[in-house]
């Protein structure tokens, strides 16, 4: 067996160990709320008293959170379907047309990326209030007024990553279906979405997740009585700190790892984000 | 497995013609190959001709049917891709049971054609596989199965043999001409391999610039070239430049050819490598023999060409096999060569046609 | 000239159309919000009476909003250099050799991305609450709590916009680069970096900008006395509604499209994000 | 510009030998080409000797110096990469100015060596332009300015033609070849394309399996093969199998071979196809002269090859050159072929050594 110089090996480990350093800091910050998320006594304090689950059982069973969870969950499912249906099209277009401006279109469909979050709700925010003004129409508050701020949340990531999958595909076999006899519409089914199903399927997942996880467009959207998980841990937070929010914290993030490692194993997120 | 009819074809894009006035006759059962160097036009007229390209004149027909405004779903012609284009996602089996699906075939009835088209391509087991998992050689094995399994009318192939591998080129070539000839199947195939053009085909088409230069038979385009471009680019030749004098051609360099027959004004006479006889001492007999210098030995196994300068101006290509033993020539050697009769052509323009 | 066929016309405008909506989408709210930053009269009914500058005027002169611009300002660059400090090396790691884990690795990078904000600002509250507890350090509201946990929504951006620049980075260049007599620092420097530019730019911008509005993590970190921007802006919507706040969410969106649209003339951004 | 000696390089992955007790001797000056088919470890030798392959075993001197366990850029060698490498955020002329940059020359040195050097490959012109904004050919061409600049003790080039197209590797080989001798520089070339390997080295060594099988000019390795797998390597060969009865091979078919020289066991004879001479009537005299029929006739333009049956189990290819006029024999026809003295190898070992 061959003997790696030393100075080779040195670089090596020098950025080996960067990569397990970045991978620390991310983990961490996880690491220390799943640790308060079992500590058994209700102030956060060190050392703890003893560990238990039973904030796992108080976070599950506090109705705020639970609603808060359904409503979270409607808006992005929601938000992501309308996402997806406008996405879609739009990134075949861009993929397909040279259109006029097309870069900069591409590249304006970052912005809710990039925007602050506050700039965004608030220009939502005056966007609905000045058409509630115009038209009379309840829009402000209302189920509906929320989605539409989350499909801007969505749009960027299911754009983008749609398009990242296209930029791959290999328009032949499209040629090579409809010479086989598919038409156009039998072609997109069978052989088009096929081929693009892990950006579609990764631009459902990133754009399902923060809309679930938004908290500053919902904030100016939401109605009193009406909150998403965000909003109702902030809330909750304000009245009290115990290990029950850390316990939610941990289900969300065990929520979100899971579905990312399954969805990559199957359809090879890694490729296309 | 039809007469396939191409009636002056033109595709204008603004004003470049990508494919302009082309005529062709295929009948049923010929394996018409089109050859010509990149941007020719030749895989603007296989697309025209499949559908994916709308001629701006002219009209296609299939079988005695005018197919000219069918979309490419309802022509029945089978196209093998340069890049094989099998559907990554499914198996070898559902890439080729896809042609047979579109046209409803009951599902007893596709497992059995796909089985049979598979074992055609020796490929029978390994219809569970994906693609992926396959070589380029049975890829495009598989490639052919799918568009042979319905019966096409017409077997369209685009450059099936570029992306593979020198040796395995050679052994799908065969393959591929050996089915088309059981099947007794009409084909058309685009390349810009001339010896992919020579060795599968029944006839061939030159073509260059959008249009048809000539059609003809290996043999004919070999032996008889129209124009000194087809000379150059169907099997080698060296030209000579000159111009007519007292029923000669005179090079720059001063040479003196006879020619066959009476030409006129500035012309180029071309010569192939293998006809031009190489010795020595003088020949006793022989037309246009001229004595040269070897300024370059190319030695190439089976072949040797000589690189032998005539004048300072002319330098032509003798191709001598090599009979083993015996001294070969080498460079700086004075040698004599019988050029024999030269086709002879307009020097101005590459396509018009010769004497 | 040859005229395609209706039916192909027609998806044509369908997909263009769809392109039109998305961008449209994410257009109309900006728009509002711009209209509603030159509205004369304070109160923000329809319709307007009148335009006017002066609110940006406003914007500018209010010392709230300057001293969280400043604060915003160095956090984000603070955090986006030790990012990109920690990310260059972390990604050459993961694009170099086969880590153990290494898919898992780069997966877990993006969680920051995906983890709803809230719950990355509590965990991170948490994790320094303990460390102050127990360390001693008075860490929990000073700056440099704030940028380490920016630092974490800086890492997934610049580790994956390098790693997307690596993917395409042909390294026989790195050969050509040590067989005329460069080493292997020399090569790095002359050769690989000029290469990834492209990524480490996004990287950089992306992470700033991401640092720059975030809200989340920032609410858990500051103390009283010190704020960011998006902070500053949401404690002032709070007090009162003018169109002043719409005057800086436009300078904000203005200076962000500029970088990035400036940012892509350079190096090609939508190469890689 | 130096000698470079590879002393039983050996390279070792786990129990796969890449390259396996490699010893050549290139002496200043010669143009050798490593040839092979892929897998055979020309590639892994030839990254030895640039310093980017440790070896396992073995040693490496240039000009008499051991560099084996030097760096890359610590050995003076000049490398051609196959994708050309140029770096895409330089000009040309900055590319070229990079071995000269590292080896610390004044700004005005740099300056007129970066000139000759693209003045040597005629692109003097296009200093300013980026990799991008030119053709393969064009880039190759820098890529080979910028590897000979720094007057490397000895340029490497890894499969330089193959990204181009047939045309243009015929043109850019004729340069190499020239810049090469012009220059007197020692170079050593990995190709897979025996075409290049014959007309462009001095000598050439066969590789297969990670060792050197034959080493030689064109002339050695064509006319005495060492083993049937540089027969069939080199050259193209037919290959009839059989067994030595009373000093005679007889193969299966029942066909009765001449050998010249006493084998013994079990035998492969090989046959160039260029030496076999074909006659329509049994000729006057000749050495292992059979009767066959013709299977396949294969028109190439210059060159006509012929399949013919000698036996049921027995099918040689035979070359005839393409003298125009004449009939051609067709499929079918009865010919009698000349084979001559065939060289014979063992029939087990392809690598084993021949009579």
């Amino acid at each position: 067996m061959s003997v790696l110089p030393d100075r080779r090996r040195l670089g090596r480990w020098a950025l080996n160990g960067a990569a397990g350093l970045a991978f620390l800091y991310i983990l961490i910050p996880l690491i220390f709320v799943t640790w308060l998320s079992v500590y058994a006594q209700e102030i956060p304090s060190y050392p703890p008293e003893g560990y238990s689950l039973r904030w796992y059982g108080a976070g599950i069973a506090n109705d705020r959170f639970l609603s808060a969870f359904w409503t979270s969950t409607q808006v992005g499912v929601i938000a992501t379907l309308i996402g997806l249906v406008v996405a879609l099209p739009a990134a075949l277009a861009l993929n397909r047309y040279k259109l006029f401006l097309g870069g900069a279109i591409s590249n304006l469909l970052l912005m809710p990326l990039i925007v602050p979050g506050i700039v965004l709700g608030f220009a939502l925010y005056v966007f609905q209030v000045e058409t509630e003004i115009a038209t009379g129409l309840p829009i402000i508050g209302s189920f509906w007024g929320i989605v539409f701020g989350h499909v801007l949340l969505v749009i960027p990531w299911t754009v983008r990553l749609i398009l990242a999958s296209l930029a791959g595909f290999d328009r032949t076999l499209e040629e090579a279906a409809q010479n086989l006899g598919a038409d156009r519409l039998t072609t997109f089914r069978r052989v088009t979405v096929p081929s693009i199903l892990p950006g579609i399927v990764a631009g459902c997942l990133f754009g399902f997740v923060s809309s679930f996880g938004n908290l500053e467009v919902s904030l100016f959207l939401v109605a009193p009585g009406q909150t998403t998980l965000p909003i109702a841990i902030l809330q909750y937070l304000e009245w009290r700190i115990d290990p029950s929010v850390a316990a939610v914290s941990v289900m969300q993030i065990a929520v979100i790892a899971v579905a990312l490692l399954v969805t990559d194993r199957f359809v090879k997120i890694s490729r296309v984000v | 497995m039809a007469r396939l009819e191409l009636n002056a074809l033109t595709k204008r894009y603004g004003d470049f013609h990508a494919a302009r006035d082309v005529s062709l006759d295929v009948p049923e059962g010929e394996f018409l190959v089109l050859l010509g160097p990149s941007g020719c036009g030749k895989t603007t007229t296989l697309r025209m001709v499949a559908g994916f390209v709308e001629p701006t004149a002219g009209s296609i027909s299939i079988g005695g049917t005018d197919v000219t405004r069918l979309p490419p779903w309802k022509r029945n012609t089978g196209l093998v891709f340069q890049n094989y284009a099998l559907f990554p996602h499914m198996t070898v089996a559902e890439n080729v049971a896809f042609g047979l699906e579109m046209r409803k075939l009951s599902k007893a009835e596709t497992a059995e054609k796909v089985k049979g088209a598979l074992d055609l391509v020796q490929l029978g087991h390994l219809a569970d596989r994906y693609p992926r998992q396959m070589s380029g050689g049975q890829q495009q094995r598989v490639a052919l199965a799918r568009a042979l399994v319905f019966r096409p009318d017409v077997l369209l192939l685009d450059e099936p043999l570029s992306n593979l591998d020198a040796k395995l080129r050679q052994e799908v070539r065969i393959e591929i001409r050996a089915l088309q000839q059981r099947l007794g199947i009409t084909a058309v195939m685009v390349t810009h391999d001339q010896e992919e053009a020579l060795t599968m085909s029944d006839r061939l088409v030159v073509m260059s610039e959008g249009q048809v230069r000539q059609v003809g038979t290996q043999r004919e385009l070999y032996e008889t070239p129209a124009s000194r471009f087809v000379a150059g680019f169907v099997g080698r030749s060296s030209f000579l430049e000159g111009e007519l004098r007292d029923g000669r051609l005179v090079t720059q360099g001063g040479l003196a050819l006879e020619t066959p027959k009476p030409v006129h004004g500035k012309v180029t006479a071309a010569l192939r490598p293998e006809r031009i006889a190489v010795s020595a001492e003088p020949p006793a007999e022989g037309t246009n023999v001229f004595p040269g210098t070897v300024e370059l030995v190319s030695y190439m196994g089976g072949l040797i060409d000589l690189h032998v300068r005539l004048s300072p101006s002319d330098v032509v290509v003798a191709q001598v096999t090599n009979q083993g033993g015996g001294t070969l020539p080498a460079t700086g050697d004075r040698v004599y060569l019988s050029l024999g009769s030269p086709a002879v052509f307009p020097a101005s323009d590459p396509h018009a046609r010769g004497h």
